[in-house]
């Protein structure tokens, strides 16, 4: 029913999508998977009708389709999941759901028992509970993925595209979206199911199709494929040589977190990291890494517990001071955290360091310069000039001048969330490269990472974070794939196994 | 397993409370009601002042007076519902009271002339929504600038001239008055107007939908709602109640000069803010946005009878705007604190 | 804006080569630029006056023209920085009257020395500035409703303390000082010494210092700022603080500009000044501008004002005028975009952008709780 | 220095600009129709020595100084004389002086300054102030409580007329007792509206006094439509054409002003009378005011129209401004 082919898509300089393709069936649930930035939601907004593809055919019920809006695609009958949850925090849960189409009573009145009930209902089928009258502002990541499902459900469209929709979900609540989303598959509707777990993917899907940096590249029927075989498609090679960490020799502590809780966030977590050595910080996306590490730099405030940077107490809830201290922090939202896109290069990477370089109290745009070249040069950021605003920039060039901004500090602690979130796969090894030879230098690196090959591969030690606890903590040489994902989501390895293998699986949730 | 059920937001029992404690803790977060109570001690201690305050034209004005605010605090509200505002309502309001005048004083019957002014008043906000909507430029600019224009046309076409009372159709200028059991026909027209748009905004999708805009632009546009038509539509409500303004202008005050109206544009977002309307969108209702209109102008009447010099009035209504937004972030700050609460059980 | 442009192909010239500092000529750096666009229309409008204008060459002119419009040159410095960072201070121009009532009441009704009275003037204006910041940044309260807030309250402080007296009788000494000429003949009055060391102060501020980057970064993306340690709050409390005080200070010139303390004096001045600044080539939405730019925008303004009047057109023309160059100075570039067809990702940006006076993060995830909402303002 | 001779010139081409002199008019604020009429009889005059009248003046805002760019515009273009009503009677001094300088001559009419060559007055305040008290006083039976509703809170010759009312009551009226006075700025809203609190603010009020067109013409219309029409006096200063419908419905019985008209009328050609060097505004300087007949310049530079005219029923229709 969904034909795309070929599919490119560019924001100024990043090639979000080369040539994506994808070719779902009816009555059937279809899964794409690819590393960060591989194209995915790019490819899922084109489909709905967010972005305008740049060339390619796009085939929807075998007529060639172009949305302009996603109201267009709406009408056409497709239903999208965005991988951010879209909600207006100022609605009720209900009026969320049923935006721009609620059940109209009489004189043309929005009958607001009918959509409550609708909403119950809907609730109901997917076993959780949220008063539908409740305003959407305050609720937690989950509840928001939730309420984008009903809402998505709701729409009953002949083909459901769904984006990551498991990502801050619990064990129960994915088990019922499964069950849910194989009914719709015998009403004989189409499903297209974004997922970085493999487990997941193998549980509930017919067809799997890989992409890897905007490029379609294979599909399978999932009962011939196997974990290995897809990774080293994703990925496009093994992963043992991507990730080069050289063992260094590790030296004292350099960040020492004790009890540190944050209402609602995490809860009493402690951990050390010393110089030469990388920490991966690993778990389930929503598990709360990038609070702890927010909080550890000062940018969220925490309510209770210690960080200590070479034995000196770290003042909480103020980066300036963390900064002063020796931290640096790359923050996992490039776009709105790390970089301020609309300015430029040498802006951005004399960001920190800028307060050092005024002459009797003048700050100068050459004198930015003269600092930002050698780190530019380090890192050998691609940019024709440095008055280039970074929005002219590729994702991968975009990190590497947020991790020049950094490292022109000099730090003593680097705090590194999602090193090589979409970004391409040379940029990829070169950040790795670059992470493992810092260390030899003697930097204490604390990393966090959704890419379990990445944490495996980098990491001297791993620290699994679920619910905002840390439940494990695994040496380089226990830190197998299925012990993480088993800390990860709060179960014994042995259930890891078991989800690889789809009919079992079935049995425990039907 | 177990446990991560526990722990889902979704299942905890802060979710599942009745609403028993939810009703009383809305009443007390109502900021309609808030206002209410102000304005209702307000009147009682006139009552209790000057005994005269609620009996004859007293009352009357009471009532009559705010009827021209409650207009523009209504449009007002549904263009800060959309995150935008419309400084230009002043502008408006004195261009539609003349042009309502001289229509009569030209002869043309009242009826023609209040809808030409109303007419007038819708077309002046398409000017400012068709830039706002298509141009995509920001509201405050655009509508600052042409409430400069709208104005100067104003001076331009009135010169010195002004509409007097002798030039208006005699029965035109009676419904300035006119009351019906006590109740001025201005006031009542009004109130209809603020009822209207009220359930609008409440019960139409597409008043839901202003909402959703100004709540998150973004995920609107995400969404695929139809933020042109429904900000342009906002803008044209917004000049037609201006417009409507203006002719009420005319009849109340019987006389028009190039002035009429100038700064009450600040006194209509102020209602609005007064009222609980959020500056930046997506909040607020047009009742709160009423109140505060009748509170400023109750203010004005009150202040004399309690003895504060009427210089203060300013100073006071300053005071009231700030109190209104500082509680509002309070509420909220202490909202988002008990949600956080809520979040975090421990199994 | 030449002189720091100058400087830089300097220092261009020394530094290795590594990464070229600018992708484009210094030429067309300078011209492809709103500001150029501004001081190109200032210029082209009063060499027009000049030779179309009778009395316009006369040595009054320039004279009358900065006389009046100093107060609107002062308040805009600071302005520019405020509107950068994506706030607004609707206040300035009730501050004004309110610091005059007190220089009125300080230098009559308490007998204080008058260079005291002057002093305690602006510290009210300072006050009054402090207030706002800390509301705006420590409470988080958005701007524009604090201060048209302070608008009413200020308005109404200097109504009620002065009611229907106008103070004067203040030092001849003084009062002439604010029409004092640089030099005898000179068509330059002295007030524009401070104004123009008040300008190159903020210049330095927001151009060559890091609290000024810290200023833009702040109005592009304040989340961004934050995580590069930029004090976000104490920077816009710094920022308002200063409108306060050049307000006060404003204040204390045009009440011995005009001789006499009055409750309604200045009155709707404010929009004035945030007319000539966003016609300066600031973005409402913070990020964009400068001071140079600004200035221009200022004295386009005033230039057009005082043309339109010797020509004997009435102020109301004037006024539309400036409403029109006011809308098609951000419906300019708006159309250019349009124009040259920019790739539907931006172009949604923009559009995200338009319908609001604050930046709504369009990559940034869900944003459901109101704090964030506040911190976006 | 070259201010002198380029104001000389200037002067000269002023007077050059047709027999008569180049004269600015600048009223309190355009869009008020006690000004319409002055600049009509200004225009009347000129047209009669054949100068110029150009008006001009700030829309609405009444503030201090809004009349100082406009003194200063008139300075540059070196007219030969400025007609002002001043709406501060200091800070249009500075400006003014200036103008002097460059020997530019001003007439204040209507509301004085404290730095002019002539103050043409609409009668003395003493007279105006007394006829007003008089007026309301046999409207109300000599006894009871009045307030004033005056226009902005500084309004200059507003504020010499109350305090002078203030004085003539204390003096002669003791069972008049002024309750209030309130401000409604020239402006038809706000008078209205303060009109509408004063009334209720005061239950037993028995009459007011509004010294300015605009107030006078609000208050009577808030009057007309309210259950206090009849009840409590109205008078004051008010332009017939405006008053006329509240005479007829009996809300109002008597009000006084002098001819606005003419006093524009006098005040150009006490102007023309400057400029021409006719007279150097010495008390005791005399000059002809067209069909005006003959003036005499009294003490400290002031000129005096005449005795304030009282309308009412009988006369009203006589008038057309
Ligand atoms: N609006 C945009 N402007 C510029 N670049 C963009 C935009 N949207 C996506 N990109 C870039 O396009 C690439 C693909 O992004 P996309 O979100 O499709 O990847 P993805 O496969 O969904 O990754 P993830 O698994 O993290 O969701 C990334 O490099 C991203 O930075
Ligand atoms: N079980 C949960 N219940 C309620 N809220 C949760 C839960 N888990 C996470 N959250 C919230 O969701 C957000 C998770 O943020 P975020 O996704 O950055 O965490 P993360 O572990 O860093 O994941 P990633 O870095 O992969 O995005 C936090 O605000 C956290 O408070
Ligand atoms: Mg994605
Ligand atoms: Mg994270």
């Amino acid at each position: 029913m969904l034909d795309l082919d070929s599919v490119s898509k560019s924001f100024g300089a990043v090639r979000a999508l080369r040539s994506g393709t994808l070719k779902v069936a009816a009555g059937s649930i279809h899964a794409l998977i690819g590393e960060n930035g591989a194209g995915k939601s790019t490819l899922v907004k084109i489909v709905a009708g967010v972005h305008r593809r740049d060339a390619g055919t796009f085939r929807f019920q075998g007529r060639e389709v172009d949305f302009g809006s996603t109201a267009e695609s709406k009408d056409a009958g497709i239903a999208v999941i965005y991988q951010e949850p879209t909600l207006f925090p100022d609605l009720s849960v209900t009026e969320n759901i049923f935006m721009g189409r609620m059940p109209l009573g009489s004189a043309r009145r929005i009958d607001r028992q009918a959509m409550h009930r609708e909403a119950e209902s809907l609730f109901e089928r997917l076993g959780v509970r949220i008063d539908p009258k409740r305003p959407a502002r305050g609720l937690s990541i989950a509840d928001q993925q939730i309420i984008e499902i009903a809402k998505a459900i709701s729409l009953d469209a002949a083909l459901l595209v769904m984006d990551e929709p498991t990502a801050a979900l619990s064990g129960v609540e994915v088990d019922r979206l499964f069950a849910v989303a194989r009914s719709l598959r015998d009403e004989g509707r189409g499903l297209v199911f974004i997922s970085h777990r493999f487990d997941e993917v193998f549980d509930l899907c017919d067809t799997v199709t890989v992409m890897r940096d905007g490029a379609y590249i294979d599909t399978h029927r999932v009962a011939d494929t196997s974990v290995p075989a897809l990774v080293a498609q994703m990925v496009g090679r093994e992963v043992a040589e991507l990730f080069p960490k050289v063992p260094a020799e590790i030296g004292d502590v350099v960040l020492s977190v004790d009890g540190l809780s944050s209402a609602g966030v995490f809860r009493d977590v402690s951990f050390q990291v010393r110089a030469g050595e990388i920490v991966g910080l690993s778990g389930l996306v929503g598990a709360g890494r990038s609070e702890i590490a927010r909080a550890v730099f000062g940018v969220d405030r925490y309510d209770s517990g210690t960080v200590t940077l070479h034995g000196k107490p770290v003042k909480p809830g103020n980066p300036r001071a963390a900064i002063r201290s020796g931290i640096a922090f790359v923050p996992e939202d490039r776009r709105q955290q790390g970089l301020v896109v609309d300015s430029s290069v040498a802006h951005n990477v004399a960001g920190v360091i800028r307060r050092n370089l005024s002459k009797a109290g003048l700050l100068t745009t050459a004198a930015e310069n003269k600092a930002v070249r050698p780190w530019a040069a380090r890192l050998e950021v691609k940019t024709n000039a440095l008055d280039m605003p970074a929005t002219t920039m590729s994702g991968g060039n975009q990190q590497k001048v947020v991790i020049a901004k950094w490292l022109a500090t000099e730090p003593s602690l680097l705090i590194i969330d999602e090193p090589t979130r979409g970004i391409d796969v040379g940029t990829k090894s070169e950040v790795h490269r670059l992470l493992s030879e810092l260390a030899g230098q003697g930097l204490a690196v604390l990393m966090i990472s959704s890419e379990l090959p990445e944490v495996l591969g980098m990491a001297d030690r791993v620290l699994v974070v679920c619910e905002g606890r840390i439940t494990a903590e695994l040496d380089r040489s226990e830190a197998t794939p299925e012990n993480v994902m088993a800390a990860a989501t709060g179960t014994t390895p042995d259930r890891v196994h078991v989800a690889l293998e789809t009919q079992q699986v079935e049995e425990v949730t039907a | 397993m177990s446990t991560t059920v526990d722990t889902t937001p979704s299942t905890d029992p802060g979710r599942r409370r009745p609403d028993a404690r939810g009703v009383a803790g809305d009443l007390l977060r109502s900021r309609e009601l808030a206002v209410l109570v102000v304005l209702l001690l307000l009147v009682a201690v006139a009552t209790f002042k000057s005994n005269g305050f609620l009996t004859g034209d007293s009352w009357r004005d009471l009532l009559l007076t705010p009827s021209i605010l409650l207009l523009l605090a209504a449009g007002q509200t549904m263009v800060l519902i959309t995150r935008n505002v419309d400084l230009s309502v002043a502008s408006t309001l004195g261009l539609t009271a003349y042009a309502t005048g001289e229509l009569m004083s030209s002869g043309q019957s009242p009826w023609v002339a209040a809808l030409g002014g109303v007419a007038f008043g819708a077309f002046l906000g398409a000017i400012n929504g068709v830039m706002i909507a298509f141009g995509r430029v920001p509201a405050l600019v655009i509508t600052l600038g042409t409430s400069l224009a709208f104005r100067g046309f104003l001076l331009h076409w009135a010169g010195s001239d002004r509409v007097n009372a002798s030039e208006m159709d005699s029965g035109f200028l009676a419904l300035g008055t006119k009351q019906v059991l006590t109740i001025p026909v201005l006031t009542i027209i009004a109130l209809l107007v603020v009822v209207a748009v009220g359930y609008y905004l409440r019960t139409a999708r597409s008043g839901r939908e202003l909402y959703a805009i100004g709540s998150d632009p973004a995920a609107a546009a995400l969404f695929g709602l139809p933020i042109r038509q429904r900000v342009l539509g906002a803008f044209i409500a917004s000049g037609a109640l201006a417009g409507l303004a203006g002719v009420f202008f005319a009849a109340r005050y019987g006389g028009v000069s190039s002035n009429a109206g100038q700064g009450i544009e600040l006194q209509a977002i102020a209602a609005a803010v007064i009222g609980g309307v959020a500056i930046f969108g997506g909040s607020g209702s047009v009742w709160g946005a009423a109140i505060g209109a009748f509170l400023l102008v109750t203010i004005d009447r009150v202040l004399p009878i309690l003895g504060v010099p009427d210089f203060y009035q300013q100073a006071v209504v300053g005071g009231l705007i700030i109190g209104a937004v500082v509680l509002d972030r309070f509420l909220a700050s202490r909202a988002e604190h008990r949600l956080v609460a809520e979040r975090e059980v421990t199994p | 804006m030449s002189a720091t442009t100058t400087k830089k192909t300097i220092d261009e010239a020394v530094d290795e080569r590594t990464y070229a500092s600018y992708a484009r000529p210094l030429l067309w750096r300078l011209v492809a630029t709103r500001e150029f666009a501004v001081v190109a229309l200032l210029l082209l409008v009063f060499f027009y006056s000049r030779a179309n204008i009778v009395g316009f060459d006369g040595p009054l002119t320039l004279y009358f023209l900065f006389l009046q419009s100093a107060p609107i040159m002062l308040l805009a410095l600071p302005m520019t920085l405020v509107i950068i960072t994506g706030e607004i201070d609707l206040s300035v121009a009730s501050t004004m009257a309110l610091t005059g009532a007190i220089l009125g009441i300080a230098y009559t009704k308490w007998d204080l020395p008058f260079v005291l009275s002057m002093v305690l003037a602006i510290g009210v204006g300072l006050a009054c500035g402090l207030f706002n910041g800390f509301l705006v940044s420590y409470v988080k309260l958005p701007s524009i409703a604090v201060t048209i807030g302070t608008l009413a309250l200020y308005r109404g402080l200097a109504q009620g303390f002065l009611g229907t007296e106008a103070i004067n009788g203040f030092p001849e000494k003084w009062t002439d000082l604010t029409k004092e000429r640089i030099s005898d003949g000179s068509s330059y009055p002295l007030v524009l010494i401070p104004f123009v060391v008040l300008a190159i102060a903020f210049g330095l501020l927001l151009h060559f210092s890091s609290f000024g980057r810290g200023v833009y970064e702040i109005g592009l993306n304040d989340e961004a700022a934050r995580f590069t340690g930029v004090d976000i709050a104490r920077t816009k409390l710094i920022l308002f603080a200063l409108a306060g005080a050049v307000a006060g200070l404003a204040g204390v010139y045009q009440t011995l500009y005009s001789g006499v303390a009055r409750g309604d004096a200045s009155q709707n001045l404010e929009l004035q000044v945030i007319a000539a600044v966003l016609l300066g080539g600031v973005s409402i939405f913070g990020g964009r501008g400068t001071l140079p730019g600004v200035v221009a925008g200022v004295l386009l303004i005033a230039v057009i004002n005082s043309a339109m009047r010797l020509d004997g057109i009435r102020t109301e023309v004037t006024d539309i005028i400036i409403g029109c160059l006011l809308v098609a100075s951000v419906l300019a570039p708006m159309l250019l975009t349009w124009v040259s067809g920019l790739a539907p990702g931006r172009v949604r940006r923009t559009a995200s952008r338009s319908s609001t006076p604050t930046e709504p993060s369009v990559t940034g995830g869900p944003s459901l709780d109101s704090k964030s909402a506040n911190e976006r303002q | 220095g070259s201010d002198d001779g380029d104001g000389g010139d200037n002067g000269g081409s002023g007077g050059g600009g047709g027999g008569g002199s180049a004269i600015t008019m600048i009223p309190k604020s355009l869009g008020n129709p006690y000004f319409d009429a002055s600049t009509a009889g200004a225009e009347r005059a000129a047209g009669e020595f054949d100068g110029s009248i150009e008006e001009v003046g700030p829309t609405g805002d009444a503030g201090p100084d809004s009349q100082v760019p406009f003194i200063q515009t008139a300075t540059q273009q070196g007219v030969g004389a400025l007609v002002v009503s001043a709406n501060d009677p200091s800070a249009l001094c500075d400006s003014l002086e200036q103008a002097q300088d460059v020997d530019i001559k001003v007439v204040t009419f209507d509301s004085d300054t404290e730095c002019r060559d002539l103050f043409v007055n609409q009668a003395d305040a003493q007279g105006i102030a007394s006829k007003q008290i008089e007026l309301i006083a046999d409207q109300i039976g000599g006894s009871g409580d009045i307030a004033i509703l005056s226009a902005a809170a500084n309004a200059t010759n507003q504020n010499e007329w109350i305090s002078l009312m203030e004085e003539d009551l204390a003096a002669n009226y003791p069972d008049i007792n002024l309750v209030d006075t309130v401000y409604g700025d020239d402006d038809d809203q706000k008078s209205f509206d303060q009109t509408a609190a004063l009334l209720q603010a005061n239950p037993n009020l028995k009459g007011i006094v509004s010294p300015t067109t605009v107030g006078i013409a609000a208050a009577a219309r808030y009057l007309s439509t309210s259950e206090f029409k009849g009840k409590v006096a109205l008078t004051g200063l008010g332009a017939p054409s405006q008053m006329k419908t509240f005479i007829d419905d009996g809300t109002v019985t008597e009000f006084a002003l002098w001819n606005p008209d003419d006093l524009g009328y006098l005040a150009a050609y006490a102007a023309e009378a400057l400029v021409s060097g006719d007279i150097s505004g010495e008390e005791g300087d005399t000059f002809t005011a067209g069909d005006l007949g003959e003036y005499t310049v009294g003490a400290d530079g002031i000129v005096v129209l005449g005795e304030p005219f009282v309308f009412d029923a009988s006369n009203i229709n006589d008038f057309d401004f």
